[in-house]
Order: C-alpha cells, then structure tokens, then sequence
C-alpha cells in the first residue's frame, strides 16, 4: 500500500512481518528490538506454512510486508521459483551451520525436526524405519495425511528420501499392511490416537523432536523424565526461513535481528523449534528433554517443489483408495 | 343434543363468557344474540375445543367432550373473520373438509361446484382468496363450513356482510338445509329478523351470561326485562309510562295516534324507514316515543297522542 | 403492492458483493489463468475431480434433509410453545455453529470415535460427517423458520381442525406451505453450508472422501496451482448457481401474505398429555444431541472426571509462553470482529432482504440468487482473492476491517434467507393502511414492517455474529494483523503437545462456548422485546 | 368536492368498475348500496390511491389526483377487513394517523381517548388487537379512521358486525360528527335504514355499475326499476299485477287487506319479523305476496285480497 492506506504504514520506523499463525515471540523481544532500531514491529499472521508462501507469491507486486518469516524448505522452492525475495546477506550467517543455508534469497532462522515418538512406557523404539515393518510394530504406529498435515508430509519425505523415488511406495504398501493408521492432522494424530497424548492405542506417533520437552513442560503433573522419547533415525528436517520482501532498511535490520541471540534464545519455548545460531543457548528443558537427531534426512527444496503434488496423490492413491 | 354446562372462560381477570348453560337439541337452530364483546365467540370456540375453560363443559349426546380433540369433533365453525386459507384457492378452501374426511377427488369437486353455486359464487374455484370482495370471502367461509355437512355447525355472523337481497334468499335456504340434513347449529347473528326467521330457539347473552333464553316468539312476546327489550330492538321501552303503565311497557310505534284527549307530545324528528317515515316525539316526562305518523307532522309540532292498548306489552 | 423505489436500494448491497466478492473472485481467478501451465488438464484431468463433485452434492444433500428432518420440529416446538428456559435453550443449540472443527472433532472422537463413551466407532464414515452437519446446523433451520412460523395466524391451524384435520394434516396442508418460504430458505443455507464443508469433512470424513472445497484447497494451497483451483471454483460456482437458480425459481409465486402475529398471541403452555409429552421428548433430545459433545468438551477442560480441576482456565491468563493468548484479549478480539461484521451484514442484508422481498420482478429473483453465492464459494478463492483485489484504490488486506468483511461476506445470506420470508409475507394491506393514515412509504416500512420484521432480522444478526465468531470464510487464508481470536487461541493451544495444552485449548472452547451462548441470547433478549 | 369521473378497473378480463360517474359534495354524506362484488371497496380503494384504473380519474376541489400518492391526499379509509396493524395496541392503532400528522404525545393520548369511548371501548388502550372480538375490532378500525377527522373519511360496512342497539346508536351520532367536522363522507353499507337515516346521497350500484343515484328520500319513493326496487329490500315488487297495475309497481305489506271482491291468493308461509308476523300469499299467477294480517290465517288458507292503491308505488 501506498502512505495513504489505512493498517500498517510503512516506513516511518515500522516494519512489517508476514508469518504463520502459530509464530510466537515474547513482548520482550519485540521491545528490545525496537529500543535497538527504533522500529515498531508490526505482526500479520496468515494461515499455516503453504498458503504464508502463496500470499507472498500473490502478493510478489505489492507485497504486504518487508519480510517474510516461518517458510520452510518443503516450500521454499516455490517462494524461489516466484523470485518474490530480494537478495540479503546478513552478517549473522556466520553462526548459521552451512547446512542450514538455501542460497542469497533466504536466511534460515529455525529448524524442527520431524521424528517419531514414542510412549517410553510401551514400547521400544524401532532401529529403523524397516523396524516399522515388523510384526512387533503391527498397529503401533499413527502418521498424518500429507496432504493436510506438514508433519505428514514431512514424514511422507523421509521415507522417500530413505527408500528413493522409486523405493518408497512399496515401503508404504508394507507399512499399511502392517496396520499403520493415518489421522487427519497432527492434533488427531496427537492428542486422540496416541497412548501418551490422550490415551488413544497407538505407542507411535509422528511428531517433533521438540515434543518431549513440550510434554513435560506442559503436563499436568510436573515431571522429572519425558513419558515420551524421540526415535532417532527417519527424522525428516524442517528448516525456517525469514526472507526480504521489500528493499528496505527496517526489513534488513529486522531479519539481522532474527538471527541474533536475543530473539533466537526466545525461539524454543515459544515455537518448540531449534534456533539457527549455533551460539544461542537452549533453555534446561531442551537440553534435558530434546535429542536432536545426529543425521536427519533433508531433500533439496527444488526437488520436493517439482515432485510434492505428485508424491502426494501416488501416496492418496496407494494409501486411501 | 348439543349441552354446555356452567360454561366460564377468563381472559386474564375479567370473565368473558360466566357460568353459561343450554342445550342445543338435535337437528334444531339456537340463533345467538348479544351486544359486541358479550361472548357469543368465544362460547363457540369453546364447543369447538378450540377455548380452554376455567370452569364447565361440552357435551355430546351425553358424551363429555373435554378430552376430545377438535378434530375428532366432528363440529363445524365458520369463524367471524372467516380464517380462510391464503394459501389454497376458492376450491381449495372450500373442498378442504370433504377431503379431510377422505372424499375422492372427484365427489370434492362435485360438492365444491354444488355448495359454491348456492352461495352464488358459481366459477369462483379457481380464484384466489386475496382477490375476493368481502362479501365473497364470507360465502367461501360459508360454503367451506356447511361443505363437509358436519353434525353440528356453529356459523359467527355468517351473512354479516352481504347484502339484505341475498341475505332474504341464502337464510331461509340455509334454514331447510339445515333441517334436510338434520344438522344441529349455533348461529349467531345481529339481524333479529333473521334470528326470527331462522331460529327453533333463541339465546340472549349480556356480558357474557345468558339475558334470555326460549323460542324466538316467546322472546318477543316476552322479552325479560328492559335491556332485552331495548336490545332485541324494540323502539319504544319505558319502565313506566304515565296514564298507561307503571311497569315496564313496550309500545308499537303504530299504536300511537293522535287522539286530542291523549298525552301531550312535540315532534323532535323524523326517521326514515324502508317502511315509511317515523316521527320521534319527546313526552312530558322527556321519554322519547316513535310513532307511525303518516303523515308525519312536521318537527315542533305540538300534539297529543293516545296508545292503543292491543299494540303494547308489559314486561317482567 | 410493489414497493415503488426499492430498487434503487439494491445498489449498496449489490456495490458490497461487487467490491468484495465478484471482483476478488475474478481477479484470482484472471492470475490462475496467466499464471496456469497445465493446470487445466491436471484439474480435469484428475478422476478424483468427477467423484468429488458428486460426493460434494451427494452428502450436501443428505447432511440437508437429516437437518431439516431434525430441525423442522424443534422449531416447531420453539414457534407454538412456550417453555421454561426458552431463550436459553436457543441459545446453547446455537453453540455448535461456532465451534472450531477441531473442537468439535476431539467431542465427536471422545463419544463416537474408536474408544467413544457411546460404544460406536463412526471415525472416518460418512455418517460421522453426517451426524456432525446436522450438529453444526440443526440452529440453523430452527432459527430460520421460527420467526415465520410463530407469526402464522393460528386461527388458520384451528379452522383446520374443525374442519377434521388432526395435527399432521393440519401440519401438512396449512402449516407447511404457509413457513415454506422460510424451510426453503433454511435449507438453502444448510446446503450452501454443507456444500463448502471443509474442516469436517477433512477430519471426521474417512480420508479419501474429498468435497470440491477439499480439492480446491489442496491445489490452491497445497499444489499453488491456481488455474486448476480457479477451474474447479468455476465448477463449483456453475453448481452453485444452478442450484440457487432452482430455488430460485421454486419460490416464484409460492409467497402468501398473511396475517402474521406476535409470537406472545401465538404461543402457549403445552395443554394436553400429549403435546407435553412432545414438547419435552423434542427438546430433551435436542439439548442431549447438542450438550453431549459440548459436555465432553467441558469435562475436559476440567481434566476429565476422575479428579476435576481448574487448572487449565487459572493458568489461561498467565502469559508464560507468547503463543499463549490471554482469554480476555481473545474474547476481547472475537467480540470486537463479531460485531463489527454483524452490523455490516445486517444493513447490507438488511436492505438486500427488502429488495427480495419487496421488488416482484425477475431481477429480484437473480439478484436474491446472487447474494447467495459467496456462501457456496470456496474460502480458499475469496481469501486469495482478496489478496489480489483489495489492494487498491485503498489497500485493505491488512486493515482491521477485512476480517469482519470476509465475515459479513458469508454472514449476509443469512441475513437475507431469514429476514426475506417474513418481509415477504407482511400484508400490503397494512402499509396501505398506514398511507390512508398518512405514512409516506418509507415511514410506513418503518411503523409497520420493521416491527413484524424486527425479530427475523434480529435471529439473522446473531447468526452473523455466530458466523463471525466462528472464523467462517476466507479469514485463514488471508493475512490479518495479529489480533488472535478464540478460535485461533484455542488452535494455538492445541498445536502444543502435553494434556495442559489439550486442556487449555478445552478451557478456551468452553468459552468460546459461553461467550456464544451470551450473545445470541443478549441478541434475542433484545428482540423478544419486539412487540 | 369530490368528483370520480369515468373511472373503469378491470382486473383480469371483467370489469369490477365500469364507467362510474359520481361527484360528493363538500361535507355531505353519501352512502353507497350494491350487492356483493359490485365494486364498492374498489371505488373506494381507488379514490384513495391504492388502485390503479385502466379509465378515469378522481378530483378534489378540481385537481386531478392521479399523481398524488396516498398519503398526501388527507383521504381516510376505513378498510372491510379492518386492516389493524397486530403489532400496536389499540390506542397504537387509533392515534397513527394522529402521529403521522406530527400531533403530539400528549394530545394523541387525549384525543385517542375520546374517540375510543365515542365508539364504547373505554379503557381498552392498551389492549393487544388479536385478543379483540369482532365487534371490538370493527370499533377500533372506525375509531381509527375517524380519529384524524380527514377531509373525506370513506367507511366500508364500518358497523356491519355490530348489534342493532350500538348501531342505532352510533349512526346517527356519526353523522352529527361528520357533519360538525364538515368531513365528506362516502359510505358503503348494506343496512337501508342506515343509508336512509344518514345519507344525504345514494348511490346503487350493480355490476360495477350506477343504477341509481339521488336523494334516500327520491329513491325510495321512485326506484329506478325492478332490480333497484328488490334490491333496496321491498317486497312485493311485480313487473305488473293483474287487476291492479300492468306497469312494474310495489306494494305495501300494510296495503294488502282481507276482501271476498278482492285476488284469490292461498297462504304460503309466515314469516316473523320484529314488526310482528307476516303471511305469504301466492296469487293466481303464481307470485308471491307479503301481507300484514294480523292474525295471520294459517298455512293453507284460500282467501281473498284486495290491495290500497294508497299502499302502492308504480315504478319507472
Ligand atoms: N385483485 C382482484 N383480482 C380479481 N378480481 C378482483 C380483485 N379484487 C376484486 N376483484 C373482483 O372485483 C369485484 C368487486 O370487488 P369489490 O371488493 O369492490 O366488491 P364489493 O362491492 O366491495 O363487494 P363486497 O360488498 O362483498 O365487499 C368482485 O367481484 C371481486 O371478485
Ligand atoms: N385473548 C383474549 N384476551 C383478552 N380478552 C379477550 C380475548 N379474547 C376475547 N376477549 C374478550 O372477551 C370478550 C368476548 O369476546 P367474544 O369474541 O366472545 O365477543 P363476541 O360476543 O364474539 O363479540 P363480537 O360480536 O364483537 O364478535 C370481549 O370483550 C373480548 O375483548
Ligand atoms: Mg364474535
Ligand atoms: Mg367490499
């Protein structure tokens, strides 16, 4: 918009942000940020990961905000390929692992990793995802519907980027056979069909490696040890990125604050995510609760972009026709 | 036989109908008198079960009808503001007892044409309701209500707004339908004269209790008491009349004639009368008396006037 | 008599559907075409399309006339008695209409899921679908054609009667076709409703059951392939249309005017065994089959039966994690969007209500048909549609107001389908009678049909509040300054692992719960007063 | 004055209205007579702007109305079916017209108040319109018309539903009122004597057609024809009567006397009225003849009548 629009005005020591629905930072932050540069920050949330990305394509001519936050890389490709970020390099890469980067365009800000968990108190964890195919794994486990779930889809892009392009679809048959039960989204999944989350039947659930410590931080009782434990191997690794939308002063400043270790120390307990910088310390409950996993499985997002809608309706047509 | 026995019905605090009692014998018409808002209505709607009451009940050939739901009746009730179906054309209103009563379509169609013919809407079915004088729409209500020839029927000032020619054809028509079918009804009118006419039995309701009850010619012979008489339509009550009577005492207007040696009157006004002119005369005693003059003597006229005897009836 | 000068009137509605409905839509639309590469074939081309369609209208259909099968005697039972707690009752039928899928979800899992209280499975049938339309719905028909049907004369019904009508006959011949204006519109928005359904049939349909507004979605958002969406919007739009167009049609000629009375002339105490019997059978189960869900949704939030406590609502305020927002600021928010939308969709429907209703002309029929259809168009196409429309002449997709617009926007149908049939059916006699008495037209609308109106159009404004405080429509898909609502508070609870989140998010449902219930009975508080 | 010239309304294909011609001067009262559907109301809704007419147009004073809508023209209508508004009470109903023109609070409350105990519903103020009797309701409507004293005030039927005693006294009453307040009035009723006590024209009309107009007085003593003669409620009205006239004539039920030298004539029937019973005679030629004798011979009595030329009209 222009300086006559109602809503945010730009310039003028505001900025603006474009985020996912469950993006969430503490006030302090904010305010150090803007004692820091002078600039309000001013918030928009738009729906989850995927439609973020598409408002920022729709919106490529007059965007809504200078940056964009909370893109991950199973949709970054498309952001990419829609050109709608201006080229940044912020200083704080330095701290960021070279393999968090995704090229000028984008810098990482967070990472999740998308593992299965499991109820410590029935079941040992599987070795692998073969394990999963094994008789002691028969109706344990509970995925969700890549189609409408990220985690879903994470999980979907694990097993491909185990088993190949070519290798997964008889992974999954054997998996179905093996009675693995596909809920609707994360919170189904989590909270009606998983033994710990609200006593459902099923001791495996694809979930985050953040959601041990979530468990215990925001059980009923207080806890000294997680009921429930992340699987190590068959984690698939979601990446976040914040990217510049228009070419000033205040976007720069904001995603250089980003990655600093005021904002990126407040990450984890307010997203369950890692935090980019390597330097940021993690609170207690991460370090004591979280194993992140020592190799995770990550697929170029060039790749996933050209392949996911197909990948999709292979895995609707083998899973629930 | 029709019995309503200590009838009351209380619309908030005051009674609208209070401790009403008759009976309406089989196959006979009670015709219903009673000044606006004395309860003639609501009695009906009551009969119907259509009015919870405080106190009293219906009965049937001795058959209580308190638990018996309106439409297991079997009692017809043409309503005063006819409640006719906007929704449903002349045919359709009219035809709708018959086919609750499981008439086959063509029977409805032929009794439709038959009833609809007689109250002189004769091409009327297929008209809508809205489109329909008043007078029109009465009939329907009319035709709809004696269609389906129920065993009793209660009709609410059913000629009420048609004209006195097609008044004088339709109730004594009504009258031998009624008799031929041996239909049992409630009728209440306005008209005396068509009450006359029509009615085996006449009740009178003041304030929602019964004034008077008994056969049409009784009544007029013998209306019960001042405000009946007055009522009923009577033009000349007095409780008392000098030189006359010293009860109450109902003159005709043509037993009044001039007699020099009578009471001394003036002319105040005239009134006309399909019958001719009227002359309203104010006695001594401010009593205003109508009288048959013909030719009326004009207005200030001074005269004495005498009252044939054979033309009055005292009262009480 | 038609109203002369109303036509003109139509411009303010038919300027707000053009402004933020046509011109969105087609804008989106436009880019999915530039922009598309093959989409076309793949849209097509997909088997799943031709299946999703007939699903979509097969279940529409279906979840439309359980609805109306439930909801028709309810209302009845609402229209001609009087009962102890009335207004409450209406109100807490009204809850479901609001409540985030999810929620409702989690409550139907917890009694008709594999491990539900009531012993049967329904996760993933179709009958879950079913049952949980008719659950969010069911106010829907009972708040539509009650107003009609306790203004009907019941003189007519008793005229019946006498004439040997017992009760389903009387129902059947004088009763039905004199509200059938208002159960055609009722089930009119019931079908829009279903029609688009999403979230239910994501979560509750078994998985391979796609509805259109499910397709769409995914190569909306999913495949970011616009011309396929664009495509399959235009599909169900075309469907949507022809449908309206029927009804339509079907309501040509069908209005009666009638002589409508104030529903305290019209209702009573039930008198006999029986009607008593009926009165409390109807609503009894009307109350188990709303509350049972609403119940398990409660118990939760207390932390279930076994020990009970408050936990979960004391600690809602504390704003220990940032994701946690403070119940006040929520209510505060909802309450705030509501309202706001509930007041532009009651004038914008308001006077598109009267121009249906009033003007007797074919246009009225295709513009009644019109400010139909953002209900029956996909959220996902409007909310992009907005993003690409609305940025000029003054950029609104980041102002305040676009969440109560996109709420309006959905709320107005409802506005007009329940104010319509009552206008309609108002005696033109009376406004004569008040211009022999001297009313001009407009002061006779005033004196006359805004009384008899009043309580119609009163259950339509809280139905826009309830749409509105249901995050209905595109307000997902578009961006909107962080003002975070119940809904979205209650969801941000429930994207958090551990029973305190699942808790919390109960806790927040069970106020989203009141804060509804409050609401519409402060709305209908306010119209009872009418005459 | 008020002139309606050439007015035609058509609905459908019939005429309801065809080709009516009437003027009503400046405070006179003019009543108009018609059987049911002969287009009394559609007159009357048209004068008030609610009908559009294929022909012909309304004046006041000599300015042509046709573009002056309905409330502008200072024109009340006392609808047939009382068109209350249910959703005001009584004094509501009564004092709109009063508020429409600007009247305030207090002065509608007074001047509610008066006219609603002129027409016998004091107190009833508050009163909901559906829990109203007929009558009552009929009451409110007039007293709702009346209330603004408009400068024509057109009733239809306005006491058709009430009892004879509250109509005798109210008619006449109302006429003085109307006469005070120098309002025009047009007044549909079906009741002669109303016509004939109030009017100071008349007009007949039949089929959506004039059959006669003129002074009450003038169109009784000289109907116009047979149909207009029957219809205003006389008797005995024959086309011709042996021996006595071969020109249409009427003849007096009072003419009619026992004489051997007289027309042979059988009794048919009694008929009670008010006035006292009367007996059918059927004459030779098989019509029929209303005759007060009293005592009436009974049923079946061959006798012989002579009639009073006095006691007869010869028409056209
Ligand atoms: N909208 C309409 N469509 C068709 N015919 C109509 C319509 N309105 C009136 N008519 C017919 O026009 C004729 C005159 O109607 P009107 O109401 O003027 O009669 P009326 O003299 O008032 O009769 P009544 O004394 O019964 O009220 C009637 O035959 C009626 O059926
Ligand atoms: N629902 C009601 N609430 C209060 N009063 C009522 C109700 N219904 C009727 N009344 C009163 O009861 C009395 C009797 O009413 P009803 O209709 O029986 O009179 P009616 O004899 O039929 O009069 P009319 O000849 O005018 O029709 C009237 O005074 C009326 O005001
Ligand atoms: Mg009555
Ligand atoms: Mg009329």
């Amino acid at each position: 918009g222009d300086g006559a629009a109602p809503g945010p005005v730009r310039g003028e020591g505001t900025v603006v942000l474009a985020t996912h629905d469950s993006f969430a930072i503490s006030d302090e932050t904010w305010a150090t940020f803007t004692a820091e540069t002078g600039y309000e920050v001013e918030v928009l949330t738009a729906g989850d990961a995927g439609t973020l990305t598409n408002q920022a394509v729709l919106t490529k001519d007059n965007p809504t905000a200078d940056v964009l936050y909370g893109i991950d890389n199973t949709f970054l490709g498309r952001a990419l390929d829609a050109g709608v970020f201006i080229e940044y390099e912020s200083a704080g890469l330095d701290a960021v692992p070279e393999e968090l980067r995704a090229g000028p365009d984008v810098t990482p800000i967070d990472f999740g990793d998308v593992c299965l968990n499991y109820d410590k108190s029935a079941v040992e964890p599987p070795d692998s995802l073969d394990d999963l195919l094994s008789p002691a794994y028969e109706n344990m486990l509970v995925v969700q519907n890549p189609a409408a779930s990220s985690p879903g889809l994470a999980f979907l892009l694990a097993t491909i980027a185990t088993y190949g392009e070519d290798g997964w679809q008889d992974y999954w048959r054997t998996l179905i056979d093996n009675g693995v039960k596909i809920a609707p989204d994360w919170e189904t999944a989590y909270f009606s069909d998983f033994t710990v989350g609200g006593g459902g039947d099923r001791p495996l659930v694809v979930s985050y490696a953040s959601s041990p410590p979530a468990g215990v931080i925001f059980s009923e009782e207080p806890l000294t040890e997680a009921p429930t434990g992340t699987v190590q191997v068959g984690c698939f690794r979601q990446i976040e990125y914040a990217g510049l939308l228009t070419d000033s002063d205040e976007g720069r400043s904001l995603i250089d604050f980003m990655l600093g270790l005021t904002f990126q120390e407040d990450i984890p307990l307010n997203m369950f995510v890692f935090p980019a910088n390597v330097d940021a310390a993690l609170p207690s409950e991460f370090t004591a609760y979280a194993d992140v996993p020592s190799e995770p499985l990550t697929l170029d997002p060039a790749t996933i972009e050209s392949n996911r809608d197909r990948w999709i309706d292979e895995w609707t047509d083998l899973a629930l026709r | 036989m029709l019995m309503v026995r200590d009838l009351t019905v209380r619309f908030g605090s005051e009674a609208a109908v209070d401790d009403v009692t008759f009976d309406v014998p089989n196959g006979r018409i009670t015709a219903m008198l009673g000044p606006s808002g004395s309860g003639k209505s609501t009695i009906l709607r009551f009969i119907a079960g259509l009015e919870v009451a405080e106190r009293g009940e219906v009965l049937w050939d001795g058959e209580r009808l308190t638990q018996v739901p309106t439409h297991e009746r079997n009692f017809g009730l043409m309503f005063q503001d006819y409640a006719l179906f906007p929704h449903r054309t002349v045919a359709g209103n009219v035809g709708f007892g018959l086919r609750m009563r499981g008439d086959d379509a063509t029977s409805v169609e032929q009794r439709v044409t038959e009833v609809l013919d007689w109250v002189g809407l004769a091409g009327f079915e297929g008209r809508a309701i809205p489109t329909l004088s008043g007078g029109e729409q009465q009939r329907v209500a009319l035709a709809r209500a004696l269609a389906p020839a129920p065993r009793l029927l209660m009709l609410d000032e059913p000629v009420g707004s048609l004209d006195r020619q097609l008044r004088s054809r339709l109730v004594p028509e009504l009258g031998v339908i009624l008799r031929d079918h041996e239909i049992t009804a409630l009728y209440v009118t306005h008209d005396q004269d068509e009450a006359m006419s029509l009615a085996d039995q006449l009740i009178v309701l003041r304030n929602g209790q019964i004034a008077q009850k008994g056969a049409p010619g009784e009544v007029w012979d013998q209306p019960a008491d001042v405000w009946t008489a007055r009522f009923l339509g009577f033009d000349n009550v007095f409780d008392s009349l000098p030189g006359v009577s010293d009860t109450p005492i109902i003159v005709r207007s043509d037993a009044v004639s001039l007699d020099d040696g009578g009471l001394p009157a003036v002319v105040i006004a005239h009134r006309f009368r399909v019958s001719g002119p009227e002359a309203v005369l104010r006695l001594e005693n401010a009593d205003e008396l109508v009288a048959d003059l013909d030719p009326a003597p004009p207005v200030g006229t001074r005269l004495r006037v005498s009252i044939d005897r054979a033309g009055t009836r005292t009262l009480g | 008599m038609n109203r002369p000068g109303l036509r003109w009137l139509a411009v303010v509605p038919a300027a707000f559907l053009a402004w933020f409905y046509a011109y969105p839509i087609v804008r989106i639309w436009w880019v999915g075409f530039v922009t598309g590469d093959d989409g076309l074939l793949d849209a097509i081309g997909t088997a799943g399309v031709s299946d999703a369609a007939a699903f979509t209208v097969a279940q529409a259909a279906a979840s439309t006339a359980l609805t109306l099968l439930v909801g028709i005697p309810i209302a009845g039972i609402f229209a001609r008695f009087e009962f102890p707690l009335k207004r409450t009752i209406r109100a807490i039928i009204t809850i479901p209409f609001v409540l985030p899928t999810v929620v409702v979800a989690a409550a139907f899992l917890a009694l008709l899921g594999p491990r539900g209280t009531l012993g049967v499975d329904l996760e993933g049938t179709v009958a879950a679908i079913l049952v949980a339309h008719v659950f969010y719905n069911v106010s829907v028909v009972v708040r539509t054609v009650a107003p009609l049907w306790e203004s009907i004369d019941p003189r007519l019904e008793a005229a019946a009667a006498t004439l040997g009508a017992n009760r389903w006959r009387v129902f059947r011949e004088v009763t039905l076709p004199l509200i059938q204006p208002a159960v055609a519109a009722a089930a009119a928005l019931v079908f829009l409703f279903t029609f688009t359904s999403f979230g239910v049939v994501l979560i509750l349909g078994s998985l391979e059951h796609a509805t259109l507004e499910v397709a769409i979605w995914r190569r909306a958002v999913g495949a970011f392939d616009l011309q396929g969406a664009a495509l399959l919007s235009i599909l169900q739009l075309i469907g949507v249309a022809t449908l309206l167009g029927l009804y339509g049609r079907s309501q040509r000629n069908r209005r009666v005017q009638q002589n409508l009375l104030a529903a305290r002339h019209t209702t009573r105490r039930a008198r006999s065994g029986p009607e008593r019997i009926a009165v409390t059978a109807g609503l009894t189960a009307v109350v188990i089959f709303t509350l049972g869900p609403l119940l398990s949704l409660a118990i939760q939030s207390f932390g279930g039966l076994d020990n009970p406590t408050l936990s979960y609502y004391s600690t809602l305020d504390q704003r220990d994690f940032a994701f946690a927002v403070p119940p006040t600021e929520a209510v505060a928010n909802s309450v705030t969007f509501a309202a706001v939308a509930a007041v532009i969709a009651a004038i914008v429907g308001g006077i598109a209500a009267a121009v249906v209703a009033y003007e007797r002309t074919s246009f009225a029929t295709v513009f009644d048909t019109v400010l139909m259809l953002p209900l029956g168009t996909s959220a996902v196409t409007v909310g992009f549609g907005f993003l690409v429309a609305l940025d000029r002449p003054i950029d609104l997709r980041t102002s305040f107001i676009i969440v109560p617009l996109a709420h309006a926007l959905v709320a107005i149908p409802f506005v007009v389908r329940t104010t319509a049939p009552v206008m309609a059916a108002v005696r033109s006699r009376l406004r004569e009678a008040a211009a022999v008495l001297g009313a001009s037209p407009r002061r006779a609308f005033r004196e006359v049909d805004l009384p008899l109106i009043s309580k119609a159009l009163g259950v339509g404004t809280s139905f826009a509040f309830a749409v509105s405080l249901g995050e209905f429509g595109a307000t997902t898909f578009i961006a909107r300054p962080e003002r975070p609502t119940l809904p979205v508070a209650i969801e941000r609870f429930l994207g958090r692992p551990g029973g305190e989140s699942f808790g919390r998010a109960m806790a927040m449902s069970v106020i989203l719960m009141l804060v509804t219930a409050a609401s519409v009975a402060l709305i209908d508080r306010h119209r009872d007063g009418d005459f």
